[in-house]
């Protein structure tokens, strides 16, 4: 699965924008971004949004099995 | 410093308080009477919030000090209804969805009414200037200004004789 | 910390003798300053004297043909005088856009002669219309023109135990006419940016005979400019009259940069200002010009 | 507005009855943060530090504990020190080490107002007195303001333990820059060389404040026993109780906050300032303690919106398709990171189809006051930006403004700046609605002129519980986590009245605190209606199922054999057919039928929609004195679907009022030694009622699909187009370009007399 990483993760965690990984989650997800990158596990409540397939997803035991592709894009808060 | 004992009629009762000397008008109804509807939101008379009307004449009770109410009249926001029946301004102010936090709101309703007791026609200018040393953050003031005209409209009927 | 004692005497003699015992004491007409500048721990002063509850010191009185305006005259009572408002019309209206509604019903004119700010909106009106003070202290009275009383931001001449008991105007020149433009951001509740004042006397052909021309927040007191109202005498108030009259309203400029305004916008709007404060001035005259 | 075709004609939905605590605010019953009192209450005060960034050598509080009626004095070390933990319970995501030190400085003070000790007395009066009586050694530091200034070379670094986020390779020393977001796509700089027109502009902009008029106010309670109670008023009384626990690292169960009525917020009230340093004295002195912030207070010490400098460069074809955007910007993130880059990124230029882009945001800290949410954090200082240079294209290809952003208007399924398609938007639809207003094609008067411009702001979902209960005669409670600020009450008793069909003075709507309702976001992000209003209609929903199935057990019918109908369960099926049994005969039994009528929804709101506007705003530039008149304003705004219309306008003419400020009079000015010159109402010159004219609210429904009412967010948005909106009008007024906000009157004369 394509896991497509928005700044600034990409360089603040990664060093790329762009990983092949297969959770079956999106907690999964981030405990194997978490086991590249220290630290990401921490802040990703706060800072982090992901979308599946093109759509914004804040369920994350949803199953990925049928999905392609996973955004890791930065969370927008409101006034 | 000991405290100065103050004799006054708020709302139509007497009513009688101690203060300090420098104590605002609106520090003693609040915290000494109970009346918190009467607002703070600067403390220097520039947001209207604290609007009571002195001896007819409707100023800011946070530029009052305590003692210079001896023997005057007050009128605040809790007086305004008659028992249960609102005023036609907070009526008004009700119907137009004239405040979202209401926070302003005692004082722009002590205000308008201020001016429609002697101003039963004000235009839509006048009503703006008269309203001007009160701020609201919240509704661009368009709706205020909107339950402020018709609030002066209904009472005009209600004057008109039948 | 020192507290503040508050009086209210009933006599002009109990007022003076009170504020001469203390030097820091302070006279409390509406307060809109005072208060202010006490809360805000600007100024700690050991007793406030309230003025209002001194008989004679509230209202509009008249002299024969001359107006003179109790120290404790809220703004709004100004404007709720017919006579006053067909006479002074600049003056009253400069005095009616200080603050708010809600201030005005407090705010007098003395104390905002006597809060000595330069921005102050009726003080440049009054220098215009040649107003005195009429001053009361330990000595007994005097009067001075209401130029002498600001001697710089915040500061007065006003000696220990003097205070000001009543404004008064000269008589309304016959073909006279005032008015008072200011400059602010918003349409109410501000600080003058700058403030111009004008009283002037047209002839029955629409020549100027005699011209006051003050300015506010152009320097660090009131500014009365004679080179201004010199420029205008003797004209039919004329575009180049008018142009001369700015010109020299600018010359008399000095103001500083601060947070409500540039020297540069200051000077300029002092002249557009005085300008058009002159024009308006003229109608109330009844130029035939 | 009709309801939309898609959807069942409406009962309550669309209709404006008044609001449910509307009695209470206009006759002055209403309790804010002040109003409430605890008996035994001491008043509180804090000291705060003169400079704009310094060590803190020593505090003496000697003096001050000895003064007769001192009760309790805290410093930053009576709060836990902490481990770095990233949070978002407010508004964006905040290390919990900045709010510890942003509630009382440690080691370092980091702008003027930045809290240092706290006393509570037996009075006010003892209690500033009190403060006088601290001692407080301070080393001065070097400070700095400005945006290019903090990232400068030899700038002084506030923070040594920040190290830019969001750039490959890791910096290996701190700076102010804080964070770095970039995002786009394609050759910009190809495009840009072969567009038929480009403009390209600086633009600059103060910080400006939320200017609610209720300032930041609490009581709190701590008792020895550990457990504490907050009387405040906030955005989310959720969130202050989990920024208060976790700066105290004390267990979240053991504090009960009770929501006060809130006066104002705009994203100002999203976090803590007060609360924990109330908490600490309370347990020092035994008894409640108020804290209140003075106006002075809030201005120097409470979250601005950022200040920025924008680059913008746009290119378009002849024909008026745009080819790339460049936009680079700054912004103020003051003493501590802040959230608003980010956003600025996704909110620049996302409204329109642009096939080659670069959005850059850099967070930059500084010593002022920590950056706080401000109604659409991050979008209308960068749209400024953008709308602004979009309106200079438009002159440059002679192309009717409005045509020009018709004419690349994103719709469903184009690409955000992210990457992600758009849903179910409805930009063209407000662009369209703009253009056949009268206020469009209406003749303008001398020296006047109209501006346009669109904008927009992603909104929110978010956690949010609701309790709807029946009483025993069929009368409805819905009970909330979401504070009302400005008359969400009204608007969640409307949506339980349909889904319920019985009559809206039935259903009674209470903000509820934190012991007596589940965890709830805050109210910001233009969630509330939509996330919490659907939290409500799923809860009605299963009310009304609980009601159908105990008429049916009654009956001795199955479920399947009733139906739900005006507010009613109607037998279908078996004796009892055509029988009808109300909420209250059936609530009334229910105590023998099963127990209570009650439901809980808690959820996690997915499917928002961003909302999108279009503002109209004539001018009148007085030539000779530079003054602006705003002569006339229209505001059309998508909203989805409005639950309570009046409301609805009341956010965007609110939104629209204080973008008008923003745009020509609102902005921190600050001295040369780095302290607030305008810190009061006097000089901060939020509009007032004499500056504006009607605000026209043009509502636009294009449903959201994933709400059952097809409910989109609406307080955001409107702040976002006015900045641009009224600099366009003035350009069009006047002729010349302000680049600079705010559009004061100096300004506009400077730009029209060049020559001085």
């Amino acid at each position: 699965m394509r896991i497509v990483v928005m700044p600034p993760f990409d360089k603040e965690f990664f060093g790329a924008d762009r990983l092949d990984l297969a959770p079956h989650n999106l907690f999964d997800l981030v405990e194997r971004l978490e086991a590249l990158a220290p630290g990401f596990a921490a802040i990703a409540p706060a800072r982090v949004h992901f979308a599946v397939d093109g759509v914004l997803e804040t369920d994350w035991t949803r199953e990925l099995a049928q999905a392609r592709e996973v955004i890791v894009l930065p969370r927008v808060g409101g006034g | 410093m000991s405290k100065i004992r103050v004799s006054t009629t708020v709302n139509g009762d007497a009513a009688e308080f101690l203060c300090e000397p420098t104590s605002s008008l609106l520090d003693v109804l609040r915290d000494t009477m109970g009346l918190t509807g009467s607002k703070e939101g600067c403390g220097s008379g520039d947001c209207g919030a604290c609007t009571v009307v002195l001896d007819g004449e409707m100023v800011c009770s946070c530029l009052v000090l305590a003692p210079e109410a001896e023997g005057r009249t007050i009128a605040t926001i809790e007086g305004v209804a008659e028992g249960s029946v609102l005023h036609p301004v907070q009526q008004k102010f009700l119907e137009h969805a004239a405040l979202q936090c209401g926070f302003c709101t005692p004082g722009f309703i002590v205000a308008a009414k201020a001016l429609l007791d002697r101003n039963p026609d004000p235009t839509e200018s006048e009503v703006r200037y008269w309203l001007a040393g009160n701020l609201c953050r919240c509704t661009g003031y368009d709706k205020i200004v909107r339950a402020v005209m018709a609030a002066a409209a209904e009472l005009r009927q209600e004057r008109t004789p039948a | 910390m020192p507290s503040t004692a508050y009086h209210a005497p009933g006599t002009v003699e109990d007022a003076v003798a009170l504020l001469a015992a203390d030097p820091t004491a302070r006279p409390l007409g509406g307060g809109t300053d005072l208060i202010v500048q006490m809360r805000a721990g600007r100024l700690s002063p050991g007793a406030v004297i309230d003025l209002k509850r001194i008989g004679g010191m509230s209202g509009v009185h008249r002299a024969g043909d001359a107006f003179a305006i109790g120290a404790a005259t809220p703004c709004t009572a100004l404007k709720a005088d017919a006579a006053l408002s067909a006479a002074w019309p600049g003056v009253v209206e400069a005095a009616n856009l200080i603050g708010s509604v809600q201030v005005r019903n407090r705010a007098t004119m003395a104390g905002n002669l006597c809060n000595a700010s330069p921005a102050a909106d009726s003080v440049p009106a009054l220098v215009a219309a040649g107003a005195v003070c009429v001053i009361a202290g330990p000595s007994g009275q005097r009067e001075v023109p209401v130029e002498a009383i600001p001697v710089s931001p915040g500061k007065t001449s006003l000696a220990p135990g003097e205070f000001v008991v009543e404004i008064r105007f000269p008589p309304k020149p016959a073909g006279g006419g005032d008015a008072y433009l200011r400059s602010t951001p918003r349409t109410e509740m501000d600080i003058a940016v700058v403030g111009a004042g004008v009283s002037i006397v047209l002839d029955g052909e629409g020549i100027c005979t005699a011209a006051r021309i003050a300015l506010g927040a152009v320097g660090p007191t009131v500014v009365l400019v004679e080179d201004a109202a010199a420029a205008l005498v003797g004209s039919k108030l004329d575009d180049d009259a008018l142009a001369a009259m700015s010109q020299a309203v600018q010359a008399a400029s000095n103001p500083i940069d601060d947070k409500r305004g540039t020297v540069s916008y200051r000077k300029a709007m002092a002249g557009v200002l005085a300008r058009r404060a002159v024009l308006i001035a003229a109608s109330r005259a009844g130029a035939k010009a | 507005m009709n309801a939309p075709s898609t959807m069942k004609p409406f009962r309550h939905v669309g209709t404006r009855p008044v609001r449910p605590d509307g009695v209470d605010k206009v006759t002055g019953k209403a309790l804010y943060s002040t109003d409430f009192k605890a008996p035994g209450m001491l008043w509180g005060a804090i000291l705060r530090s003169p400079h704009p960034h310094a060590r803190i050598l020593s505090i003496d509080t000697k003096k001050a504990e000895a003064l007769a009626g001192v009760k309790a004095v805290a410093t930053g070390r009576d709060l836990p020190t902490l481990e770095s933990l990233v949070m978002h319970v407010g508004e964006g995501a905040s290390d919990i080490v900045d709010v510890s030190h942003n509630c009382l400085a440690l080691d370092k003070v980091l702008y003027e107002g930045h809290a240092v000790a706290a006393v509570a007395a037996a009075s006010p009066e003892i209690a500033r007195e009190a403060l006088g009586l601290i001692t407080v050694e301070y080393e001065e530091l070097a400070f700095v303001l400005g945006l290019e200034e903090a990232l400068a070379e030899g700038a002084p670094v506030l923070h040594d333990t920040v190290f830019t986020k969001g750039v490959d390779p890791k910096p290996d020393r701190p700076s102010n820059a804080a964070m770095r977001v970039e995002m786009g796509g394609g050759d910009v700089e190809g495009a840009l060389a072969s567009a038929a027109a480009t403009v390209t502009g600086r633009y600059t902009l103060e910080p400006v404040h939320q200017g609610y008029i209720e300032p930041h106010a609490c009581v709190a309670s701590w008792n020895g026993d550990g457990q504490a109670q907050i009387w405040t008023s906030s955005q989310g009384h959720f969130a202050v109780r989990a920024l208060t626990a976790s700066v105290l690292a004390i267990p979240q169960a053991d504090i009960r906050v009770t929501p006060l009525e809130i006066g104002g917020g705009f994203g100002g009230k999203t976090t803590v300032y007060l609360e924990p340093v109330a908490m600490v004295l309370s347990k020092k002195s035994g008894r409640p303690v108020r804290l209140a912030m003075t106006r002075e207070e809030v201005f120097r010490a409470t979250g601005p919106a950022p200040g920025a400098v924008i680059d913008v460069r746009l290119g378009a074809a002849a024909d008026g398709t745009l080819v790339a955007a460049d936009v680079e910007f700054l912004y103020h993130s003051g003493a501590y990171t802040a959230n608003d880059a980010g956003a600025g990124v996704s909110s620049a230029i996302g409204h329109y189809r642009i096939p080659n882009s670069r959005v850059v945001g850099i967070e930059v800290l500084c010593n002022r006051p920590a950056a706080k949410a401000y109604r659409a954090p991050g979008a209308p200082q960068v749209n400024f930006a953008v709308e602004s240079a979009m309106d200079e294209l438009a002159g440059k290809l002679g192309i009717d403004p409005l045509e020009l952003r018709l004419k690349n208007a994103a719709i469903e399924g184009d690409p955000q700046t992210t990457g992600l398609p758009w849903g179910r938007i409805g930009y063209v639809e407000c662009l369209e609605a703009a253009k056949a207003h009268p206020h469009w094609s209406a003749p303008l008067g001398p020296n006047q002129g109209r501006g346009i411009a669109g904008g927009y702001w992603g909104n929110y979902g978010g956690p949010s519980t609701v309790n709807v209960s029946v009483a025993e005669d069929g009368t409805v409670t819905v009970a909330t986590g979401s504070p009302d600020i400005g008359g969400s009450r009204a608007s969640m008793a409307i949506m339980a009245a349909e889904v319920l069909d019985i009559p809206y003075e039935q259903v009674r709507a209470v903000v509820a605190d934190t012991a007596s309702i589940g965890v709830s976001m805050v109210t910001g992000g233009s969630r509330t209606t939509f996330a919490t209003g659907m939290a409500t209609v799923q809860a009605a929903e299963e009310v009304k199922r609980l009601l159908c199935e105990r008429a049916a057990r009654m009956w001795g019918v199955i479920s399947d054999q009733v139906e739900w109908r005006s507010g009613e369960v109607i037998c279908l099926d078996g004796e009892k057919q055509g029988q009808a049994m109300s909420a209250a005969a059936i609530a009334g039994r229910s105590f023998h039928s099963g127990g209570p009528i009650a439901a809980v929804a808690a959820l996690s709101a997915k499917g928002w929609l961003p909302g999108f506007g279009v503002h109209i705003c004539d001018t009148e530039v007085d030539p000779e004195t530079g003054h602006v008149k705003i002569v006339r304003y229209t505001a059309v705004q998508d909203v989805g679907i409005a639950i309570h219309p009046d409301y609805v306008e009341g956010q965007i003419q609110g939104g629209a009022a204080q973008g008008i400020g923003w745009a020509l009079n609102e902005a921190y000015i600050y001295g040369k030694d780095g302290k607030l010159d305008n810190a009061g109402f006097l000089d901060y010159r939020m509009p007032v009622a004499s500056d504006l004219p009607m605000i026209e609210a043009v509502i636009v429904e294009v449903p959201n699909p994933s709400h059952p009412y097809g409910v989109k967010g609406v307080g955001e948005v409107p702040i976002v187009p006015p900045l641009a909106a009224v600099a366009n009008a003035i350009h069009a007024a006047a002729g010349v370009r302000l680049k600079d906000l705010p559009m004061a009157p100096d300004r506009v004369y400077a730009a029209l007399h060049p020559e001085g």
